[in-house]
């Protein structure tokens, strides 16, 4: 089955319209596919925020239209605080796993990996084109959560049991928490298709002359998440697996006996741990953040090289902080379960390694930083975004410190101040490098440029929303607001709706410019001006062919590779870069080792 | 460091083929194999560490005796694993002259019997447990028992697949050598797990 | 050619005519004869000392807390009148009757008060449209639990301060469905799906079931705590029959 | 266009430190034995996580500046030191901070969870369930007579599911719906869940547990001033979840006594 004439049937440019744009084995169209894909779910989970939003500070008025969405969950268009759980477990589900997992690294991935590395397509064309409609179908699926019984799971995206593996434990418990369980699964199995071809065309399939330490930044970012990828979808497969039995085939995985809800005394169940969940989902969960951080630094380093013209300080360094982050993610998901009943010794030794993954992302910032003193800054919305991801990366990792130690966490876990950190470090933050990615690359996929004016704004606007929603979320966290709360109730939370307003004005704005970007590209994508091959002086291979690429990347005339990736801020004959695969001899600027 | 125009020495992805066809590079298969079989690991590592962990964190753990005919599907299988070490040899001597691929062919076969011998062996055991009234949801014990031994069953059954295809290419002798090494890499790793699950099995059940 | 189409005219005109006189008559022979109902009261009482029952304390809901603070609440289970009647006693005829399933045209309210059911047991018929108000300033959620696998489905639905009534009703005979609201655990009511009229017992432990012809019945009574008790009871047209019933208390 | 953002992002940064400087939203006074220790990490933390992100971005801001400002032809200048001294840098300060921060962060956490409870501390139950906590005293006898899961009834507010009339201990058992406790004296609190996870949450004293379904956890703390405080629910637990609260009462010795009475009256 794993063979090589698997592409037999890939040796001649695909006929027909099914072939070409829906089923097809190209790895430029399945990249686009992901982006497309992740575009509709990122969509949606904003819409649900919104929603969500409103709710927290208007909890006893009628939204509009709500009641066409939902005639159970918002009666007369009032969300009842099932419908908001439900809500809130679909945002989350839909943007980390369909957005944050799918556009910068299956997406992305996906389109420029093998051509960054001088290869003609994936290593096997026929997975990679089974893993996006796999994931698919996982998606479709849990949407379908909406339209079934009285609608999706309000488990939260963690689903810990017992509550999300007894029917009986609340609204959606029953069809809609096995949609989801299914859909999970499913989206595993995708995931360790696309992370099984990334490794093996990154190993096998480099052209002449490219070493692997003579892969782009990005190329290394999508390999190293692969790797974790694999590793961690493998666990989360028999998680899901798991909880499906316990839901469905009356097994006690997780769920312990003499549970009484509602004055229902559970029988059928006994002696089940619900802390192995914990557990197996965290093992997956914690490297589940670098999954979706990864390539958005690696693409953000890609990036901001180019616009600085010149090399970083580092390009080891860079790569080996961000295996370090990969290699120390498996060593600390324990630090979710810090007040879950715990050994306080195991605590401590989970809370350890969590605090040295500081010292590989500091790093990683200060060369970031370090190498943009003395460049010669080229000012685009690429760029612009890119800056503004180190930003965030900052001040979501500052908050971190807090959350490493168990005795700050036991006293912010499980408030706002958690998802301030998550949603800066991993929501905003890997966002923000899919936006500079999109500028930077839009050209190239596309074969149009995007217009620069509306990405400046877009990027303005988004930069001051985002701070204007997420860091008021760690002030309320400073005094203890509760999350995953529909409504504030206690006397002691009353005091800070005020703050719960300006942040949903924020967030209603900073949704809002979203339409600017839309805008940005579907209007370029039909009349933006046709792109040049190489509109950003870049060195990559990805420049070295027309934008965008023909069906095998290179027309046939596989590239030789002659250079580092970054060669930049040098005197040659194209300007002050020179090219990957161009034979010209240069003074190359030293780099640091 | 500063760069020299002679690129290093490394292995060019296969240059046939004419232009405007996709080269994809010759150790691809094997390299997949490995990849895949890490992920398959991984999978059957976490089911471990959660049969460890269920089975220290509660009492309710019946032993149970499984039945004999497992032992007689690991003969089964650990013969498959043989019969397909000598079709790769008799496969290698097709390469040197040995015009005939029969005897390859021959051994081929004989391990997808043997391989779906195996499969029906571990239904029959299902069944046996079944009239002796121990289900998936009876006990832990019986839950995991089902689990690992169903997983591992469908995983066989994909290296059958495997087999079928690598045979009907055998047969139109377009049979490429990596990808008789891919497929005998996945089965022999299939022989491996199931005794590395038999054990586990035996020790905890 | 022409007077047939007289002809045929004439036919269906006649038939029409036919038509709207037998439906006359078949209307006239309806209202005919007024059946004269008779009606079946009675009262409930509970001899020996009631149960003590615990108090509830809704501290968790300041809003609810703050209604009942001049006279805290018991637990509702046996609720004993002034002069030992008791309350919350569905009466329903449960042999005998074979007019149609609902008895009853109005639409019985299922309130939400002071995190409290009013009233704690409810009586409807199969069928019978019902619908559940929320007169607090705090969600709950209605959460109805038949027996499983009978015709009558479990439904946890939340109704927020402000929200339109639920309507809804119940597909078959059940005696009697447990309400909660798990938001409020203490909160708990039934109600009682019947076939036929019904009534529920008042403050005094008096029932009065309207509305019934002149014939023999079994009549039935619940109380969730004591359970059922059943009497025969001969309905005369006129005046009202009567049917008392006593519970032990245990 | 970067001189602006430049600009935003020095504006954003002293906008967000402000709130934090001026103490605007704080976590209330502390009310146990062990919250200081809690306090005084949390504002070690607070300092120098504050540093590194002002710093970090200040620095940002400054150099998009300046490079942003440059002309085509102009050379191109290293950080002095280049990548080795920024590694050093990161690895000799922030990694002595963070260690040191984890150091006395364990320490602290140390002193709070490796103590088992006095043995004269006072034991209360607590039942989570969805959607309410429930108390438990032992009451004159002291012992706490056994649950019967099957018996558990909300109705008729048996919530912890007891036999009074077949276990002797659990005839006087009180069960409260507010938490009352006496000033001063450890408590050594015996959690259970009836259903789905919860949480233990107050903010004043400074802790919080989760309830594990299945599995018998403790805590014990020493509340010091007397007052009203609130137990919120912070384990995701279902529709009710934002609702699940309860008071905790911190009263002196004979205020104490006087509620126990009272609430042995509404058993």
């Amino acid at each position: 089955m794993h063979d090589v004439s698997t592409h037999a049937a890939h040796h001649a440019p695909p006929q027909g319209f099914l072939r070409k744009y829906v089923f097809s084995l190209d790895h430029k169209v399945i990249g686009k596919q992901y982006y497309g894909l992740g575009l509709l779910a990122v969509l949606i989970g904003m819409v649900l925020s919104w929603l969500m939003r409103l709710h927290l500070v208007w909890p006893n008025a009628a939204i509009p239209g709500l009641k066409w969405l939902s005639s159970t969950g918002a009666p007369g268009g009032i969300m009842t605080p099932e419908y908001y759980l439900q809500l809130m477990t679909m945002h989350g589900t839909l943007m980390v796993f369909f957005v944050l997992t799918n556009v910068p690294f299956a997406g992305f991935g996906n389109y420029f990996l093998p051509i960054q590395i001088g290869a003609e397509d994936m290593a096997f064309p026929r997975f990679n084109m089974m893993s996006f409609w796999v994931t698919f179908v996982g998606f479709w699926v849990l949407i379908a959560a909406f339209f079934v019984g009285d609608g999706p799971p309000l488990s939260g995206w963690t689903a810990y049991p017992p509550l999300s593996a007894l029917a009986s434990a609340g609204p959606g418990e029953a069809v809609g928490q096995t949609l989801w369980a299914i859909s999970i699964a499913i989206f595993c199995i995708g995931q360790l298709l696309g992370s099984l071809n990334f490794i093996t065309t990154t190993l096998d399939l480099r052209t002449k002359g490219m070493t692997l330490m003579r892969m782009p930044l990005c190329t290394w970012a999508w390999f190293i998440t692969s790797c974790i990828g694999l590793l961690a979808f493998a666990v989360l497969l028999p998680a899901c697996i798991l909880l499906i039995l316990d839901r469905v085939a009356g097994t006690s995985f997780f769920v312990p006996g003499n549970l009484v809800i509602s004055d229902q005394l559970i029988a059928n169940h006994s002696g089940g741990s619900p802390l192995l969940w914990q557990h197996l989902f965290w093992f997956f969960g914690h490297p589940e953040v670098y999954i979706a951080i990864l390539p958005a630094a690696g693409i953000v380093s890609h990036i901001l090289v180019n616009s600085y013209r010149r090399p970083l300080l580092s390009h080891k360094v860079v790569i080996y902080c961000m295996m370090a982050i990969g290699f120390l993610s498996y060593m600390v998901w324990g630090h979710h379960m810090f007040v879950s009943g715990m050994s306080p010794y195991s605590a401590l030794a989970f809370s350890f390694p969590t605090l040295v993954i500081t010292i590989p992302s500091t790093i990683l910032v200060l060369i970031w930083i370090g190498s943009l003193y003395g460049a010669r800054l080229q000012v685009n919305s690429a760029s612009l975004f890119a800056l503004g991801f180190v930003s965030m990366f900052v001040t979501g990792g500052v908050s971190g410190f807090f959350l490493a130690q168990p005795s700050i966490d036991v006293y912010l876990h499980g408030t706002y101040f958690v998802v301030g950190h998550f949603h800066m470090v991993m929501g905003v933050a890997a966002i923000f490098g899919m936006f500079a990615g999109t500028y930077f690359w839009g050209p190239k996929m596309f074969g149009r440029m995007m217009n620069e004016t509306l990405g400046k704004i877009h990027f303005w606007c988004t930069f001051v929303g985002a701070y204007c929603i997420f860091m008021p979320f760690h002030y309320l966290g400073m005094v203890g607001n509760v999350r995953r709360y529909s409504a504030f109730v206690d006397d002691y939370l009353q005091p800070l709706l005020p703050v719960h307003k300006f942040i949903t004005y924020a967030a209603l704005f900073t949704g809002a410019v979203q339409i600017i970007f839309l805008y940005n590209l579907i209007y370029s994508r039909f009349k933006g001006k046709p792109a040049p091959a190489n509109p950003w002086d870049g060195t990559s291979l990805e420049w070295a062919t027309s934008s965008p690429p023909p069906w095998d990347n290179f027309g046939g005339k596989t590239p030789v590779v002659y250079h580092d990736p970054y060669q930049y801020g040098i005197e040659a004959s194209s300007g002050d870069y020179v090219m990957q695969n161009s034979p010209e001899q240069i003074q190359t600027v030293r780099e640091d080792k | 460091m500063a760069t020299t125009l002679q690129p290093p020495s490394i292995k060019l992805p296969s240059a046939r083929g004419v232009p405007r066809t996709k080269k994809l590079g010759p150790e691809v298969p094997s390299t997949g194999i490995w990849v895949g079989l890490a992920a398959i690991t991984m999978t059957f590592a976490a089911f471990t560490s959660a049969m460890i962990v269920r089975h220290g964190s509660a009492p309710d753990w019946q032993h149970f005796s499984f039945p004999i005919i497992l032992y007689f599907n690991t003969v089964v299988l650990i013969a498959s694993s043989f019969t397909l070490h000598m079709a790769r040899s008799r496969f290698a001597a097709i390469g040197n002259g040995a015009a005939d691929s029969g005897p390859a062919l021959r051994a081929l076969y004989g391990t997808l019997v043997l391989g779906g011998l195996f499969v029906c062996g571990q239904y029959a055991a299902w069944l046996q447990l079944r009239t002796k009234g121990i289900y998936l949801a009876t006990n832990p014990s019986s839950s995991f028992f089902y689990l690992f031994t169903v997983l591992h069953a469908l995983h066989v059954i994909g290296g059958l697949l495997g087999l079928t295809y690598v045979i009907s290419k055998l047969h139109r002798s377009v049979l490429a050598k990596r990808t008789l090494d891919a497929t005998s890499q996945y089965w022999h790793f299939m022989g491996v797990l199931w005794l590395y699950l038999l054990g586990l099995l035996w020790i905890r059940i | 050619m022409r007077n047939r189409t007289c002809y045929a005219a004439a036919v269906i005109s006649c038939a029409i005519l036919a038509f709207a006189v037998v439906m006359m008559v078949s209307q006239r022979k309806v209202k005919a004869a007024p059946p004269t109902e008779g009606a079946i009261e009675g009262t409930i009482k509970l001899d020996g000392t009631p149960p003590h029952e615990k108090g509830i304390d809704m501290s968790k809901e300041p809003s609810c807390a703050a209604i009942h603070k001049a006279n805290p609440v018991k637990v509702e289970s046996v609720v004993v009148g002034p002069n030992g009647g008791l309350q919350n006693v569905v009466v329903y005829i449960s042999q005998g009757w074979n007019g149609p399933a609902q008895a009853s045209t109005v639409t019985p309210e299922f309130d939400q008060k002071g995190c409290q059911y009013l009233p704690h047991v409810m009586a409807v018929d199969v069928g019978q449209q019902f619908k559940v108000v929320n007169s607090d300033q705090t969600s709950h959620n209605i959460h109805p639990m038949p027996t499983p696998g009978g015709q009558n489905h479990e439904w946890n639905k939340s109704q927020p301060p402000g929200a339109p009534p639920i309507n809804s009703s119940w597909a078959g005979e059940e005696v009697a469905i447990h309400v909660k609201c798990n938001i409020h655990p203490w909160m708990s009511g039934y109600m009682a799906v019947v076939k036929g009229p019904y009534a529920v017992s008042d403050n005094n432990g008096s029932f009065k079931i309207e509305n019934v012809p002149p014939g023999d019945y079994t009549l039935t009574a619940w109380q969730e705590t004591y359970g059922t008790q059943t009497q025969k009871v001969t309905v005369a047209a006129g005046k009202p029959a009567t049917a008392n019933f006593t519970y032990k208390a245990k | 266009m970067a001189k602006f953002v430049a600009v935003t992002l020095i504006l954003i940064t002293i906008g967000s430190a402000i709130p934090i400087i001026a103490h605007i939203w704080v976590p209330p006074a502390d009310i146990s034995t062990h919250g200081h220790l809690i306090d005084e990490q949390l504002s070690d933390t607070m300092f120098e996580a504050g540093i590194c992100f002002i710093a970090a971005q200040i620095i940002l801001a400054i150099f998009m500046w300046t490079a942003s400002s440059r002309k085509p032809g102009e050379k191109i200048r290293n950080f002095p030191g280049g990548a080795k001294a920024l590694v050093t840098a990161a690895f000799l300060l922030v990694g002595t901070e963070v260690l040191a921060l984890g150091f006395f962060g364990s320490k602290a956490w140390g002193e709070i969870y490796f103590t088992p409870a006095a043995a004269d501390s006072l034991p209360v139950q607590v039942q989570a369930g969805q959607f309410a906590f429930y108390f438990r005293y032992p009451g004159p006898d002291g012992k706490f007579g056994p649950i019967h899961p099957e018996m558990v009834n909300e109705a008729s507010q048996n919530v912890f599911g007891l036999d009074t009339t077949h276990d002797q201990d659990a005839k006087d058992d009180i069960v409260t719906a507010e938490m009352g406790i006496p000033v001063n004296k450890e408590i050594h609190l015996l959690m259970h869940s009836k259903d789905v996870g919860h949480s233990f949450y107050v903010r004043e004293l400074r802790i919080q547990q989760d309830f594990v379904p299945g599995l018998d956890l403790s805590l014990h703390f020493t509340a010091t001033k007397v007052g009203r405080y609130e137990i919120v629910c912070t384990q995701l637990c279902g529709l009710g979840h934002y609702n699940m609260k309860a008071y905790l009462k911190v009263m002196s010795q004979p205020d104490y006594d006087a509620w126990m009475k009272q609430q042995a009256a509404l058993q």
